[in-house]
């Protein structure tokens, strides 16, 4: 195991990563920026070190300010976290030549995986499904528009390089579809500095699922379930929860034995997490592969009781995965809810501020993951992510009902500070939520009504 | 002559009122008033030369304090946070980063990485406490990405003290050198 | 000459309550008055001149101290960045109590139960507003644990109004009734 | 279901009630005194109710007020938490007097097994392991003398109507007996209003293992496994967990048969905990019965999935075990420690005071219950129990670290609060608990060194 872990994030998963290394007795330094001066893995890390102002540009997005910092503190590896610099090849490349191990998949798979066109290649060799759509990035507007009418409308233009939500575009009629895929060429380009792009069938009623994987450098890989990410609002998940509900075990196992298939066949390393999109008959379609942990983790660690983290760093240090698939067993629901600094009465316009109380829910099953304390000052510069509650119960219907008690004895207060519970609770209120039969559209039907 | 008092009228939030005990107050009315006037002179004047209206403003004189605070107006102002304000002197000459240092004008690093006081080890250093510095000269080097990065004085003054020692490493905006400015200097 | 200043009055339910408009108090007023009224001069100047509503304010002098605090909006509230300011007046007259209820003494339930203000049903009520009251004259009765026990005046004075409804349920010192009491009774 | 719970406690186990009402759907009323008006409970509750001043003989053990309080409010059950009003069989009386729904055991077994020498004869006649001693009270000084004698040192002298560590005295040489046992009748006299004392053998270096029981309306019981308790200063637990550490499965197994015969021959309704002590031979002794949801009770739930308090509730509204003893599996380890607002350099001096700074732990596996707020003034009226915080780990080891860790980021200050957390942590890390060797003497040996 590492003697000291350099983490290049901030905010919550941060304190996450921090928690992992502490268990594991392993010491611990902290980036930070200006702004996170007073953040609390600065307040719990063993060392600590500024390594820009507050954009994150200059500062966790800086990989030579990361770099020079885990060398002057002498750590021997970096957890990315996710965001910033996690899913950047480049970074870790630099690491290894540098001697510190990049806590994550090698470089050369990341390149691979991060970039969609060649992904979806990768896992159409590995005989996974793939949406009808273009494998290639699209050479011109033309050849895009004669593939668009090929495969039937909507479709969905994403970029190659995008991610997160960010740079894709629906088409729902041929007429727009011209003028559509000029405008994401033009903000992928300006977004990612990479214009290509590619097409694909869009499914408007689909579930997002995801499948989590575990791969160590032995050549061993393991699937930990699925998730259901269906709750979004503009590509963000809000609610993430597992098992999916409705979906047939027997088709779950289908989607992690080809996620683990497809991770195999790509060499992948550490924890990784393989979309799906699987429409009303149950089809499933690869969607990409997120290389690193994802923020809605915990909700696999609470049904498997695996510590994801810790695996993460055990497979990185060489250790063999102790965890066989046969072992992997997962028990009751387990439910997350994203609390946002955001005011949904302002169309979620970030609300950050100082916490003049915070009271994060507690009690059986509840588990929360934060980064705020009373008196801490939420800065601007950063995503709004202030808190993650998951629960857990033996059923679906008892986890929706903790978490909405969570959610309720949930107190953050200050000047100009919104959180996003209260619209949480209306999701979970909401019967087709209850139902499970919700699909990425609930939200924008939520905000509408 | 003295004056039986409530020891504490507090007003918060139009909550709690004390008078515990009533209490001897040493001061007498007059002093208390010039005292007073003085203090508040001295927080008004303040207020006004306040580039930007600050999170909090203290002023004490002996016993005599006065005390103000505002919310940060919203998220986006740079942090400000609402602790004890450091002394007065500050908010007019602000030149120095919010470290715990002592006051002083200080030559910070720029980014993270191994500090070298000289061009090559052996070497002479760049600069030496007591030596006055240009603008734009170079004090130091930063080693970071194998890269050797000039450090150069942002102002002119007296090197008062070297704050790290060569092939140390050093954080983003740590001071590495402290300085004595001349006050018209300062005041610019 | 008169003076005003806070009086604690505490009732039998641990609360302190306070008399809103300043009682008569043995002590040397005249100087606290005064030196309250500079404290709040300066108070009240310093506010008048903030650029904009402060969250908190202080005013000491030895140990005479103003401290003034605004509730932040909460999370529920409209985004205004700066809660609203409270008018200074409250600085030196303030004696509201903590509870809800308006000031003045009160009689108090001594137990959890049930209250009835008359001896049985249709009969008259034991007291009515505006009645005078002596020192262990029946109020009331609480019913707990089926037993009939009897609210009895702790004082004497005028019940100003009853606080509860017939066949209510009372906590733990709740006030039952509100009463006007001699000054020279409240003082001693 | 209840339509509206009265909670008849205080502190951690107060929030604890209510947030398994909330999730049941059930309204709650609290009850308070004047010193917990800014308490958590009151803060959360539907409604609250003052019932008195601050001395609890005046509020929270004052039955009429309690009573009075559900009847005003129009409570359907009173929860009695543990402590106070809980095992007080008349109060239970008094509560189906008035038509309203007790939270435990019917008062006459409450009775029965209240009482240390009716609940022995019980469990003699129901086939339970007791150890040498008399079953019944000691009718005076020389026959219990000539039992002592009989039984052999060191033996211990404990008050018919006593628990909770109070009222019992060890007696190590015949010489010593009269004067201690007279002692431990004036002593019991005035703690209990019961002069009733009898003795049994002494176990010096035994383990105090605890079997939760789980009965409804209907006949039916089952076992949740056990509970080790062995570390304790002055008989008051500080630390608990589950499985106990060594014993055999087998063994466990069948103290729990044991409980489940002992609650179903004596009529047993609601959750319950049988005490044993476990010698170095591995032979279990019946001890008593806690008629209560136990300070303790999280562990269980970690590693069986089960709320036990919701159980509670549904067993008292006359619902079926939905729980067959097959069903319950347990899974992994749990631990509590028990984060007391004492001074251990002064002696575990109660420390209470506000709590400026009050950061509870946090992340993966790790639960707080907990009554405390930034802001909270913990009164000196009462317990000095701040907070449980409960671990969960596949293994013991790993559970132990991530305590270890979740007690170290704690964060508990204000003007002469103390906290047990350091001294937690030091038991944690002795190599004898570590190991699973230590015994009921770990913590005077820790405070001797």
């Amino acid at each position: 195991m590492f003697d000291k872990i350099l983490i290049a994030n901030r905010g919550e998963i941060a304190v996450r990563v921090l928690r992992a290394c502490r268990e594991l007795g392993v010491r611990t330094v902290a980036v930070y920026s200006t702004d996170d001066a007073d953040s609390a893995v600065v307040r719990m890390a063993d060392e600590s070190v500024r390594i820009g102002p507050a954009p994150a540009r200059q500062s966790y997005l800086n990989a030579a300010a990361v770099i020079e910092a885990a060398r002057i503190t002498g750590a021997d590896a970096i957890h990315p976290g996710y965001g910033f610099l996690s899913e950047d090849s480049d970074f870790a490349e630099v690491c290894e030549a540098e001697g510190i191990t990049f806590i994550g998949p090698p470089p050369e798979v990341m390149a691979q995986l991060g970039d969609k066109t060649s992904a979806r290649a990768a896992m159409t060799a590995a005989g996974l499904p793939l949406l009808p759509g273009s494998v290639e990035p699209l050479a011109d507007a033309e050849s895009a528009q004669r593939l668009a009418d090929d495969i039937g409308y909507p479709v969905i233009i994403k970029a190659a390089a995008g991610g997160g939500g960010r740079g894709m575009s629906i088409v729902d009629a041929g007429a727009d579809f011209a003028r559509t895929y000029q405008q994401t060429k033009a903000t992928a380009l300006q977004l990612f500095g990479d214009g290509r792009v590619y097409v694909e069938r869009y499914l408007p009623s689909a579930r997002h699922v995801e499948i989590q994987v575990l791969c160590d450098t032995h050549g061993n890989a393991v699937h930990l379930g699925e998730r259901d990410c269906s709750v979004q609002r503009r590509h963000q998940k809000l609610v993430e929860e597992t098992p999916a509900p409705g979906l047939p075990r027997e088709l779950t196992d289908r989607m992690g034995a080809a996620a683990v298939r497809g991770a195999q066949a790509s060499g992948y390393v550490g924890a990784g997490t393989f979309e799906f999109l699987v429409d009303t008959e149950n089809n499933f379609y690869f969607m990409e592969v997120n290389c690193r942990i994802q923020v809605e983790h915990p909700v696999t660690e609470m049904v498997t009781g695996v510590d994801l983290i810790a695996e993460q760093l055990r497979v990185a240090a060489g250790e063999r995965l102790a965890l066989r698939q046969e072992d992997v067993r997962t028990d009751g629901v387990a439910i997350e809810c994203r609390v946002n600094v955001e005011d949904p009465k302002r169309n979620f316009a970030p609300a950050p501020g100082r916490l003049e109380e915070f009271v994060p829910p507690g009690g059986p099953f509840v588990r929360v993951d934060t980064h705020g304390f009373t008196g801490y000052k939420v800065p601007a510069s950063y995503d709004s992510l202030l808190a993650k509650v998951i629960t857990w119960a033996p059923d679906r219907v008892q986890a929706i009902a903790r978490m909405r008690r969570a959610l309720a004895e949930f107190r953050v207060a200050g000047p100009g500070v919104h959180t996003t519970c209260e619209f949480l609770d209306q999701v979970l209120a909401d019967p087709e939520f209850a139902d499970g039969k919700h699909d990425t559209s609930l939200v924008a039907k939520l905000l509408e009504s | 002559m003295t004056h039986r008092l409530p020891r504490a009228v507090h007003s918060s939030n139009g909550h709690t009122v004390f008078d515990e005990h009533g209490r001897e107050v040493p001061a007498e009315r007059s002093d208390v008033e010039d005292v007073l006037q003085v203090v508040q002179r001295a927080a008004a004047d303040l207020l006004a030369r306040s580039p930007r209206p600050p999170s909090t403003l203290n002023v004490r004189v002996g016993d005599v304090a006065v005390e103000m605070g505002w919310t940060a107006p919203t998220a986006a102002a740079p942090a400000a946070p609402v602790a004890p304000v450091a002394p007065v002197a500050p908010i007019v000459g602000s030149v120095t980063p919010a470290a715990p240092e002592p006051a002083g004008p200080t030559l910070d690093a720029a980014t993270v990485g191994t500090f070298y006081s000289s061009p090559s080890p052996g070497a002479p250093p760049f600069v030496n406490e007591g030596d006055e510095v240009s603008p734009g000269q170079q004090v130091a080097i930063i080693e970071a990405m194998k890269l050797m990065l000039p450090v150069e004085a942002e102002r002119g003054g007296r090197i008062t003290e070297v704050l790290v020692g060569d092939g140390e490493g050093v954080e983003f905006g740590q001071p590495l050198f402290r300085l004595a400015v001349a006050d018209t200097d300062l005041a610019a």
